[in-house]
């Protein structure tokens, strides 16, 4: 899944549950995380949905690797998105990248809110922290 | 008295839409939705009576203050005790933390505290606090597996530990479920224990006349009681509350202050320092007169058959499983479909206009004891109406068909 | 940026009378007035957008916490600050006891805290509280004879005693004294003493920045500053701050409750248990916007004007004697006339409409060091135009005719 | 002084600045406290002006004696109206009697406020209690 699919299925998609629809079909695609990795230091806090994150960088390629799963269906399709838009940059690139400006083209804009129950921002910013530290 | 089904019409949010469809607001668990003149009389403050409180000898001070001091008055007889029994806070947080602080003074490692497996954070975490301070011993009353309190067992508790303190909520606010507090506070009559009940739920669906209750504190927060944010208050029994430490200190609550030494004075004003919620104690006397205008059984019996009626249709959707008392409900369900997250149903029930909670109300360990991370939370008030019901189940019908 | 003069339209309660004569609002340090900009905001958050903050998915709370949450951006850039080091509270008075109580924990027998001569009670028995439970010693800075700050001296007095904590009023309340913070602060930072200022008159007057200061603490009420009652907030050097102990617990500042254990957020998160004052917040941000688009120097210039006219038509008048710092006042005159007491004199005033304090202006050590038993206060701000000096000048030779 | 004359003499003063001059001359006439009698235990507290208060019984009498004095003058003549109303009466007269009713009817009832720094409605209380525990 790439990023232009996601913006074009997005756009054909009238009304939020149409979107939302879309959204939690993204999620299905992004592979599911064995058990064994769903612990507690992968949460990322700020959601009341359960997030899990790992950011790593491929040395070879100095390219970002992100591997990230949710027990709900609409954060895991959201997740879905970050990563089709983080995957395979360079930190230096990630930390350039605005999610907020994606998002808002994609219209999800008020998923990235400083609403504590949603923690999508709080995926963000901890992505973005991460790739701080590795530029 | 006012017909109830007229009442919709003062409350100016209920017209707008949310996300294009007409606003349900089920969310009144929350916090209640304002009517018109609870917002003209904060209005109205602003605009031409804003003043500080006490010291002042101008007009507007005096008027300021007497408005203030009615609306003691107002609180007062709504829960049917002395003007001087109540004290003034930001809300029903900060009460706790008040009585947590000040019967927390005569704890040691010997005293024991008791709360409810329903209590929310506010009405845990600050007597935690209390036990941490003082050594004291946190006891949990039992709950019978249907998410109801077991209130023989409670009482049995109660009589085997004599614990110097009771906090229980009068309402679970992730529930709905009504608590048999009468008998419990009859049973910590005997044995010495103080009780507090967390009112925040209670204060605007049940109207307790706490004499008849007889239960030493009352907490109640504002924002739940069609009143503003950042205001609330608790009723002490006067000689109990007059005694108990001051919480905060400042101007106001003072007899004279020398650098070398204060003293304060009497109760309510020694807990109160400091420029007060004035525009929010007021809009809250407001609140409670509307309040005064709607005849309580009336309301109940509105809200109960609204919420029979919600309960009802919820129940014939195959895969809903509903938590808590639903005989002794004031009118929140709390749910859950299948094995879907509550945060999915929540968001997509958004998109139709639906305004309801999701997650664990602020109740984690209660949502540990019923074994799931969370609910979708729709409470209702008077101001919600049988088209509310239809448009919130239509939504969760449609919800369903999209993630089945 | 706007005209000075053309601002006061847009306070509506300068329109009115009292007692049958134009209002003439010169009580600004007891609280300011409200801009219709703030009053509009916080009647359409509550005809149109009420809703409790944070754990809410339905577009309605995330639209509140937006506001809640962009409110603390404006707050902190007015400060100029980072917005994560803004801490909402119900006012500076509990600003003061959350800051108290915290920075307390670190005390013992050995510890010194300073205040000065001028502080408001809210700065003074917060910190005696702290000193009875840890022993600590509470430190008076010096004071000139005039009623001004023995600067030297008290730079002096730190270097002697090297105390833990400065907490110091920027502008006195009582006096309108702009105190030279910056100097102490720097004489703090050399010998590790850690700064709290309370900005109560300052915020307003003089919009501090924050970082130029360099101090580790400031506290502020919305109400002193053209936003509503019942909310303030107080700012945090970010590494001091996180490390503070709560002091209020309840539901929102958590990170997870058990019934064993609860564990806490990072701050500002975990020092905001329980619903906030959402519409204080909000309205407080307005009154910010409101401010920001008036020139800082403008204001001040017109305020240092305002305040030179109506301290020399005081002075004028024979008896009258002015307490206080006349070169640096942010526009408070604060004054009595021969032996004619403070209550006799606003009581007659108020018969003109003029709206002044009188009394200890909840600095009553201030006031034995001063020798009287209270004054008469006029507060201006910048609504007020030279119609009020004019007036009040008036006011006070009819009331002098009256009792000489 | 009598109630009569007070009550006269308030209604012929036209304005609030009349009413205040009438009001201290009130004062002016109460007998000034001997400084020895000015002390703590005689200050009625929640007052911002300084008034001190004795409440006797006349023993054979069975009347209320009522000192007091302040050291604002417009608090004296508002302690001249009040001694006046209650000086004479029993105890159980003083319990019945109203100084609600009299400030209202001498257009004063906005000094009985439950403005703290005001007191006079704090002088009216601790008169109405001492005169109960006579009663
Ligand atoms: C200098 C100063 N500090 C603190 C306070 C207390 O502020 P608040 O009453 O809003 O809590 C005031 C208010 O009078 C003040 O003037
Ligand atoms: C039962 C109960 N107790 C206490 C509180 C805390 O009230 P507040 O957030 O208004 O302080 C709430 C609010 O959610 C509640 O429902």
């Amino acid at each position: 899944m790439n990023i232009e699919n996601i913006t074009k299925k997005l756009s054909e998609s009238h009304g939020w549950q149409a979107k939302y629809r879309e959204i939690m079909l993204f999620g299905k695609q992004l592979p599911e995380l064995p058990e064994a990795l769903k612990v507690g230091s992968a949460l990322v806090s700020g959601c009341d949905s359960k997030v899990w994150l790992y950011v790593d960088l491929d040395e070879s390629a100095q390219q970002l690797v992100l591997i990230a799963d949710s027990d709900t269906r609409i954060v895991k399709g959201l997740l879905a998105i970050i990563i089709a838009a983080y995957a395979g940059k360079t930190p230096e690139q990630a930390s350039q990248f605005s999610a907020y400006t994606l998002f808002e083209s994609l219209g999800l804009i008020s998923h990235l809110s400083p609403s504590r129950g949603n923690g999508i921002r709080a995926i963000v910013d901890q992505i973005q922290m991460q790739a701080n530290r590795l530029a | 008295m006012t017909d109830i089904h007229s009442l919709r019409d003062d409350f100016p949010i209920l017209d707008k839409s949310l996300n294009g469809q007409p606003l349900c607001y089920l969310d009144s668990a929350a916090t209640a939705q304002k009517p018109n003149k609870v917002i003209d009389v904060i209005k109205t403050f602003y605009q031409a009576e804003n003043s500080n409180v006490h010291r002042g000898l101008h007009t507007l001070s005096k008027n300021a203050t007497n408005r203030y001091e009615a609306a003691r008055e107002t609180i007062a007889k709504f829960l049917n005790v002395s003007a001087k029994e109540i004290v003034w806070t930001s809300g029903a947080t900060e009460s706790l933390n008040f009585l947590a602080h000040g019967l927390s003074q005569a704890l040691n490692e010997n005293s024991k505290i008791a709360i409810s497996p329903f209590e929310h954070h506010a009405n845990i975490v600050p007597w935690q606090e209390a036990c941490k301070r003082t050594g004291a011993q946190l006891l949990v009353l039992p709950m019978l597996e249907n998410g109801v309190l077991d209130e023989a067992g409670a009482i049995s508790l109660l009589q085997t530990h004599k614990p110097d303190i009771l906090s229980i909520g009068h309402v679970s606010n992730a529930l709905g479920n009504i608590h048999p507090i009468e008998s419990l506070i009859k049973a910590c009559k005997t044995l010495g224990t103080k009780t507090v009940i967390d009112g925040a739920q209670s204060f605007m669906h049940l109207r307790p006349d706490l004499v008849a209750l007889d239960c030493d504190f009352y907490v109640f927060s504002a924002h739940k009681a069609l009143g503003p944010t950042g205001v609330g208050g608790l009723y002490g029994r006067y000689n109990l509350l007059n005694t108990l430490p001051v919480y905060k200190t400042g101007g106001e609550m003072i007899q004279e202050v020398t650098f070398a030494h204060s003293t304060y004075r009497d109760a309510p004003g020694k807990f109160e320092p400091g420029t007060p919620n004035i525009s929010g104690v007021i809009g809250l006397a407001a609140a409670v007169d509307y309040l005064n205008n709607i005849s309580p059984s009336a309301l109940q019996r509105y809200e109960r058959a609204l919420y029979q009626s919600l309960l009802q249709q919820l129940n014939q959707i195959k895969g809903v499983t509903v938590y808590g008392d639903t005989q002794n409900n004031v009118g929140i369900v709390s749910f859950n479909y299948k094995n879907e997250h509550h945060y999915d149903l929540a968001t997509l029930l958004n998109t139709y206009g639906v305004a309801v909670r999701s997650g664990h109300h602020c109740a984690q360990p209660l949502m540990n004891m019923l074994n799931v991370n969370g609910t979708v939370r729709a409470s209702l008030a008077f101001y919600n109406n049988e088209a509310d019901v239809e448009h919130f189940i239509n939504a969760l019908k449609a919800t369903i068909e999209l993630l089945d």
